[in-house]
């Protein structure tokens, strides 16, 4: 090869790059065999604690994922091709896209969908900024009830922009709106929600879709797509945009990545959406094809005036979230739903039955619940930690005033068992 | 072929779930109950086994076909890399965020953090975050502490400057961060042209951006230059990682002067693309943007343990959920501990070597636009096959035919008639010639029967799409629901 | 496509090894050394990985193609077994025989014993053993038991009796234990000729090995006569288990009258094939065989502990190294534990339901050499298309380039062109109406275009194939080496 | 679909079906979800014993495995196949068992091979059948050092023919054949060594073959196939048949099973050979493709007097042999060898170097040795299990004389660490 290139040493490849700019340091180790890489691997894995029974969610959540999601995903020919845009050789990619894009209007009740976006924070300040662009005004109002790292996420997508971001604090037990609409003006571009919010209760936003929309502005709900299975979609609840983490459709733990952002929104606004898209097309022979279309949206073409920097997304974890929702069907991922629904509901009055323990959600809630102890939150997670339970997440940190809340989190993974040893080990804990 | 959508059956169950171990309990009101359920696939286990299997049949992938994409580093996706990420599936990352929960995930925590480590030796900087979860993420968050630096210090900052040469997301992520852009055009030797870019350099410009080996596989001789220029103003210069692949052990671009970087562990550290994601977009920064990394910030203690710091006064914030696409570190973290110190300057060296021999192979045929020897990847031309009427795009659907996924034809957007090849050091000789004769033959049917092109591909699923009626009818989802 | 061999170049590494943390130790002397390294391929992890990926994809497979193989239960495999026996994967066999080792293998243990429990509730035997490894080694060690125990009775037994409908590992594997063979003609009834049954039956008779149903798809009507009969000359009844897709939770060969039964997990009980193995096949006997098991055996002791016995005297000895092929076990226990009771009476249900759907949907095109209802599979002949000069293999051929895997053409024998059609129980009816569609076209062509077939199939890699030049040749290994 | 065939129910489907022979019961549990059963596995697995350093190998042995040959025999198209009776469409799996029998006969040297049979074990009944068929003879002599287990199977296979099984007892300390050689006369049809043998012991059958050849009869080679990548192969030592485990060669401990017999042989016994051949051929183009072969040898055409009874045989994983053997190639297959070798000396040293300990084999061994203890060796061995370690294989359950005796095995899996750790666990057992 280096006869054919015209140079004797690979070294001379490397001449155009002048001696005073070369590394002046690359201290690694030696290379090993995938044996000894392997081994490395597995002796820390297992310095992080086994088998802790989890209740925490926060977004992110421990559902059952079935074998096939693996098996069909694992398939090299998804996993080790490239963006597809060269489409009459990547329509595997693009139907299994489309597939995806329809499944996540179905379940969040709108017309047009994105093929993802990197989680479910990001999808938010990517809303943001798209309601941002349709109603060109700049000023956003977000409850405080969303994930507070959503909301970070979206302050620190907006700190360098000239827009002021509202947040309501959030008014724990009485899931009331009134706040949320008090700050709807005709300066507001969208109002950011969630649902079921970071408590875990489920709300009617159907009143406050009203008046942003009177006022001129949308609405954006952040939504828990397991909840789809059995709560009011975003589109029923009368949302322009809705968003959301991917994770819990099929995509595991893994320490808190890949899983995928979900974006949907009305028709009107495709334009506006940011990220890939896949549109249905016929070739020269009227055979129906998938391309991604819409690309004048997009970085790599519009450059600086793209509707997002995105590039890269998530097409892999979005493709298993197509996966799993089609192999539970439209049954069992209502199913699914309703078994998260009851399991909490059951954790949920056990409980509440505790003594000094007070259930603090007003109204329904699902999979998740916020509940108040008679100590701080943080000391008897931690307590419980030790005994190989992680008991929910507590507020303290996020809500200064609520040191002594915690939500927890039951899906369909948790046992009865496991949630009445849960119950018993709370208790301890709290007459210490 | 039919979508799964199409091969539904009402009432056809799919995976079974275990059955509820407790009551049903009292159901939603009906205002906060769906009022169906949501559509999805009725099939069979078997049946959505076999539609996505064959499905995934109709993708060309680098484990089924020679692919490369310039700009992007398609290189084998070893498999031990994936059964390296499997150990670290289970783990819940808000267990690290409760209170004494680190401890609970010292492996996790010590994974990400010596992967940054990693990194910054790799790369010359001297802190890494690994939260940003694709490039373009990376570099948004990477100009994000550009402008916290600039605030902190009270500079009054509106510009970003890139060549024209780079990739959309480098203007694109500094528009999100609220900059206006400069574009600085190139030279005929290649490069950004440098008398453009002194007139363009103010005290108003707050990072310039540059990739190098840049978009046309050259590595710019004037880069200290550029970055001494921009450090007069003030200004931080960033250094796009997609392209460094092509001087691992060979170049640092925190020695040169670069003080921002993100890296793509999905190009230059082996981790399937998985049709366009996940990735991950790690940023490394020189000392003086440490303090407004996002957080939480993952650190070492004295007595080797990890911890979370989250009490960051400075930090951008957090631009992601938790601590990164965390499987995607893991796999590109096995990749490093694999080949190690000499299998990665391996890496570049071979990379290099393919790049400049498919080149000397086919610049007879194909106009190069800057002729000199090229680093990773090279760029042709196609104008002169275009002259018969025979583009890129045709000699692109001509390789397909033949089994080779095309070179990127579409950028970068400076060449006419772009073929942008990156041959990446996974590939054997006898792969590099087969793909060198192929090309050689599209050259030579150019000339010879240039409408043979027009049909192609013939040997795909589908034949070439109607792309304006796609973006005409917008049909982005199936059926009414 | 080339050979993993022809890609070979020599001094390319492939996977690499840890290196030795011991000193070298002192070679073996010259005439212990292999003269030379055996040439094997020498190829990078990529072109390995794209060699069989592409190759893989030559292959029809029942992940890909509705594969309705007659006698072969080609059913869906379920991808969470793979995951079950995955967790028994690291377990060394040896432990379980070394001086109290069974103690560190309660969990392998329980599982093989339980498996065997549940089969024994299935086929209504007493006991199993696991130990064969494929449905042919079942019918051997059978057939060597039946032998052991005429032996110890001190019958003198020379024959054993099969149908002319029988699989062709019947005859073979009485053969092997050395018996001398009476095939009895298939009656006008399609099922074995009772009165030319009546006539072989003799005291020198030492089994009878029926397959029932059998592989015309019928269930024998006289089926306890006939295992009568042979009792009365004590010679025993083997039950062919191919078949028993048909009957579960229906008929236990039990309580039928049968004395032995092997099962084949990799037909009834969903484990996938793998492209000719690995099988299964346990082997189920009534009491009076008991003493004739293969050793060791894996009882259960009256404190719920599994532990292995080996003093067995009367045993016919080890007919193979250890517990049986252990994965294919625990695959196929998966299956018999997700579906349970309900789960497995609905499979023949549905198997014979899907049988006798095709069946009727075809008659009219197709001769139905026995008509009559069919249990899981039924078996035309294509004579009628034979006249026009359209073979079944011919109509096999059009079959797969539609995309069907072709159903069994070969067998059985005593069919003329046969066609011998297995749905299962796990093909939609939407596939089943696509395959019925595409065979009544075949018959149709077959009419009116019967020259078409000959060159067929076009679709494939590779069209048909000169099998003699193959026999004659016999070049069964690459190149001299 | 009742409607086409003409019945009210599917009960009528069964009707053919005499009550009287109904079943009797059915008596088993009611089914479970994937997620339960994989539960269930996961307990059940649990309760072996976790992480044994094993030092035992008797026919099985813990060898590293590529991922590759996971991932790649995965592929759904080798792995729900069937055998490859259509060939257009099956020359995936053709191809690839051609290129295993390839690999097979150049590891044996010889020149030919079938497309697996069951084990080690069943691969040596059948050489010992195949030779009786070959020579037409019905004696055939065997060593005692051949695997107990192996010679089980053969006089099991055996014991209803017409043949007569000569055991030659092994001599373990000085490796001589003359005793093999000595029962050598016109009658016997084969000679069936192992090599290396139960002991370890790495010998030089020249002469045997000679020998056996003279007096027109064959020589049978069972191998251990990790050892051909350094050990003489059976062809340059004259054998006719070679046969081995495959399950080293990439195929998982997997409590015993699957793995594959391999089967080779000189050329002019091809007819002879059990079990499927594929052949090279070309189709009505020219092209090169692949069938099955010689059919007329196997039980489906030849019924009772095919070569023998085999029809499935364990092609799975001797494609996983031929991708572990293609993804180390020639040269790591040597190395790997080598590493075994080389960690067995360092461990037959050690051991030897113990007071009272003795190695027994007299000359060369391959990845396993055998040594004498001060004590008996099955008390020695249930000691150190509970202390998570398998020792080895003590003899006195296979050679009642060699109660003191126990075959240690070493495979590169082995670290040095473990082996000294082991070495220091057995002078604990001894002095006890």
């Amino acid at each position: 090869m280096l006869d054919a290139i015209g140079v004797t040493s690979i070294d001379d490849l490397f001449r155009p790059i002048a001696p005073g700019l070369r590394a002046k340091s690359f201290d690694l180790p030696d290379g090993m065999s995938e044996f000894e890489m392997l081994r490395t691997f597995q002796e820390l894995a297992a310095k992080n604690a086994q088998h802790l029974v989890t209740f925490v969610g926060g977004g992110y959540y421990d559902h059952l994922i079935p074998t096939v999601v693996d098996h069909l995903t694992g398939r090299a020919e998804f996993y080790t091709a490239y963006t597809p845009y060269q489409p009459e050789c990547a329509q595997g990619t693009l139907q299994a896209l489309f597939e995806y894009q329809t499944a996540i209007c179905r379940l969040t009740g709108l017309d047009v969908a994105n093929a993802s976006l990197y989680d479910g924070g990001t999808a938010l300040a990517e809303a943001a900024l798209m309601a941002l662009r349709v109603t060109g005004r700049r000023r956003l109002v977000i409850d405080g009830a969303v994930n507070p790292f959503h909301r970070e996420i979206v302050r620190t997508y907006l700190a360098n922009l000239d827009v002021e971001l509202l947040e309501i604090p959030p008014k724990l037990g009485l899931e009331d709106d009134a706040r949320l609409r008090a700050a709807i003006d005709g300066s507001v571009a969208a109002v950011l929600v969630q649902n079921p919010n970071f408590f875990g209760s489920v709300s009617d936003f159907r009143r406050l879709a009203d008046e942003i929309h009177a006022a001129g502005g949308l609405l954006v709900v952040s939504t828990y797509p397991v909840s789809l299975g059995l709560v009011a979609t975003p589109g029923e609840m009368g949302a322009d945009i809705a968003v959301g983490d991917g994770q819990s459709l099929g995509n595991p733990l893994s320490f808190g990545g890949p899983s995928f952002g979900l974006i949907a929104s009305r028709k009107e606004f495709i334009r506006n959406l940011p990220g890939r898209i896949i549109g249905e097309t016929v070739d020269r022979h009227g055979e129906r094809g998938f391309v991604l279309t819409l690309q004048a949206r997009e970085q790599h073409i519009k450059r600086h005036k793209a509707t997002s920097n995105i590039c890269s997304n998530q097409s892999l974890c979005a493709l298993r979230g197509l996966i799993f929702l089609s192999s539970l069907g439209r049954q069992g991922f209502a199913e699914l739903a309703r078994l998260n629904y009851d399991k909490a509901e059951y954790a949920k009055q056990a409980l509440g039955r505790l003594s000094g323990v007070e259930v603090m959600n007003g109204g329904a809630t699902f999979n998740e619940f916020t509940v108040c102890l008679p100590k701080d939150a943080a000391e008897v997670v931690a307590g419980l930690l030790r005994k190989g339970v992680a008991a929910g997440v507590p507020l303290g940190s996020y809500y200064p005033d609520m040191g002594h809340c915690l939500v927890v989190t039951v899906t369909e993974k948790r046992t009865r068992e496991e949630i009445d040893t849960f119950v018993r080990q709370l208790e301890g804990a709290l007459c210490n | 072929m039919q979508l799964i959508y199409e091969q539904s059956i009402p009432g056809r169950p799919g995976v079974s779930l275990p059955a509820s171990d407790v009551p049903p309990a009292a159901g939603l009101s009906a205002e906060l109950r769906r009022a169906e359920a949501a559509v999805l696939p009725e099939v069979s286990e078997l049946d959505l086994v076999r539609h996505f299997t064959l499905l995934s049949r109709r993708n060309f992938s680098v484990d089924t076909n020679f692919y490369p994409l310039g700009s992007c580093t398609m290189k084998y996706n070893a498999k031990a890399i994936e059964e390296a990420a499997r150990a670290f599936v289970p783990y819940h990352p808000m267990v690290a965020l409760l209170p004494h929960g680190a401890s609970y995930c010292q492996g996790s925590l010590a994974l990400a953090y010596e992967l940054g480590r990693t990194l910054t030796e790799i790369t010359g900087m001297d802190e890494v975050t690994t939260q940003p979860l694709a490039g373009a993420h990376g570099e948004m968050t990477g100009i994000m502490m550009v402008a916290a630096y600039h605030r902190a210090k009270g500079n009054k900052k509106r510009y970003v400057v890139v060549p024209d040469s780079s990739h959309g997301t480098n203007p694109a992520s500094a528009a999100m961060v609220g900059y206006e852009i400069i574009t600085v055009p190139t030279a005929a030797y290649g490069d950004m042209d440098l008398e453009r870019f002194r007139e363009v350099m103010t005290d108003e410009v707050a990072a310039v951006m540059m990739t190098c080996p840049n978009t046309l596989g050259l590595f710019n001789p004037h880069i200290r230059e550029i970055c001494d220029l921009a450090h007069d103003h003030d200004a931080l210069v960033y250094y796009d990682g997609a392209n460094l692949n092509a001087i691992l052990g060979k170049v640092r671009p925190g020695d040169v002067g670069f003080d921002v970087i993100h890296v793509n562990l999905h190009k230059t550290f082996g981790t399937p693309h998985g049709g366009g994601g996940p990735g991950s977009g790690p940023v490394g920064v020189k000392k003086e943007l440490i303090p407004f990394l996002p957080g939480p910030r993952i650190v070492r203690n004295d007595d080797g343990s990890y911890a979370l710091e989250s009490a960051l006064p400075e930090s951008i914030g957090r631009t992601a959920g938790f601590f990164g696409n965390f499987g995607v570190m893991a796999k590109a973290y096995a990749y490093m501990v694999m080949l190690g110190r000499a299998g990665l300057i391996q890496v570049s060296e071979q990379a290099v070597l393919s790049a400049n021999y498919v080149m000397s192979r086919l610049k007879d045929l194909y106009e190069l636009p800057y002729e000199t020897s090229c680093m990773h990847e090279c760029v042709f031309s196609a104008v002169r096959q275009a002259k018969n009427g025979v583009h890129a795009i045709d000699i692109a659907k001509f390789l397909i035919d033949r089994g080779f996924h095309p070179p990127t034809v579409y950028f970068p957007l400076i060449v006419k008639e772009a073929i942008m090849i990156e041959p990446t050091e996974t590939e054997s000789k006898e792969t590099l010639d087969a793909f060198i004769a192929v090309m050689r033959e599209a050259a030579e049917l150019a000339e010879r029967d240039p409408a043979a092109f027009a049909t192609l591909p013939q040997s795909m699923p589908v034949s070439r799409l109607d792309e304006t009626k796609a973006a005409r009818e917008q049909n982005v989802c199936f059926g009414s629901w």
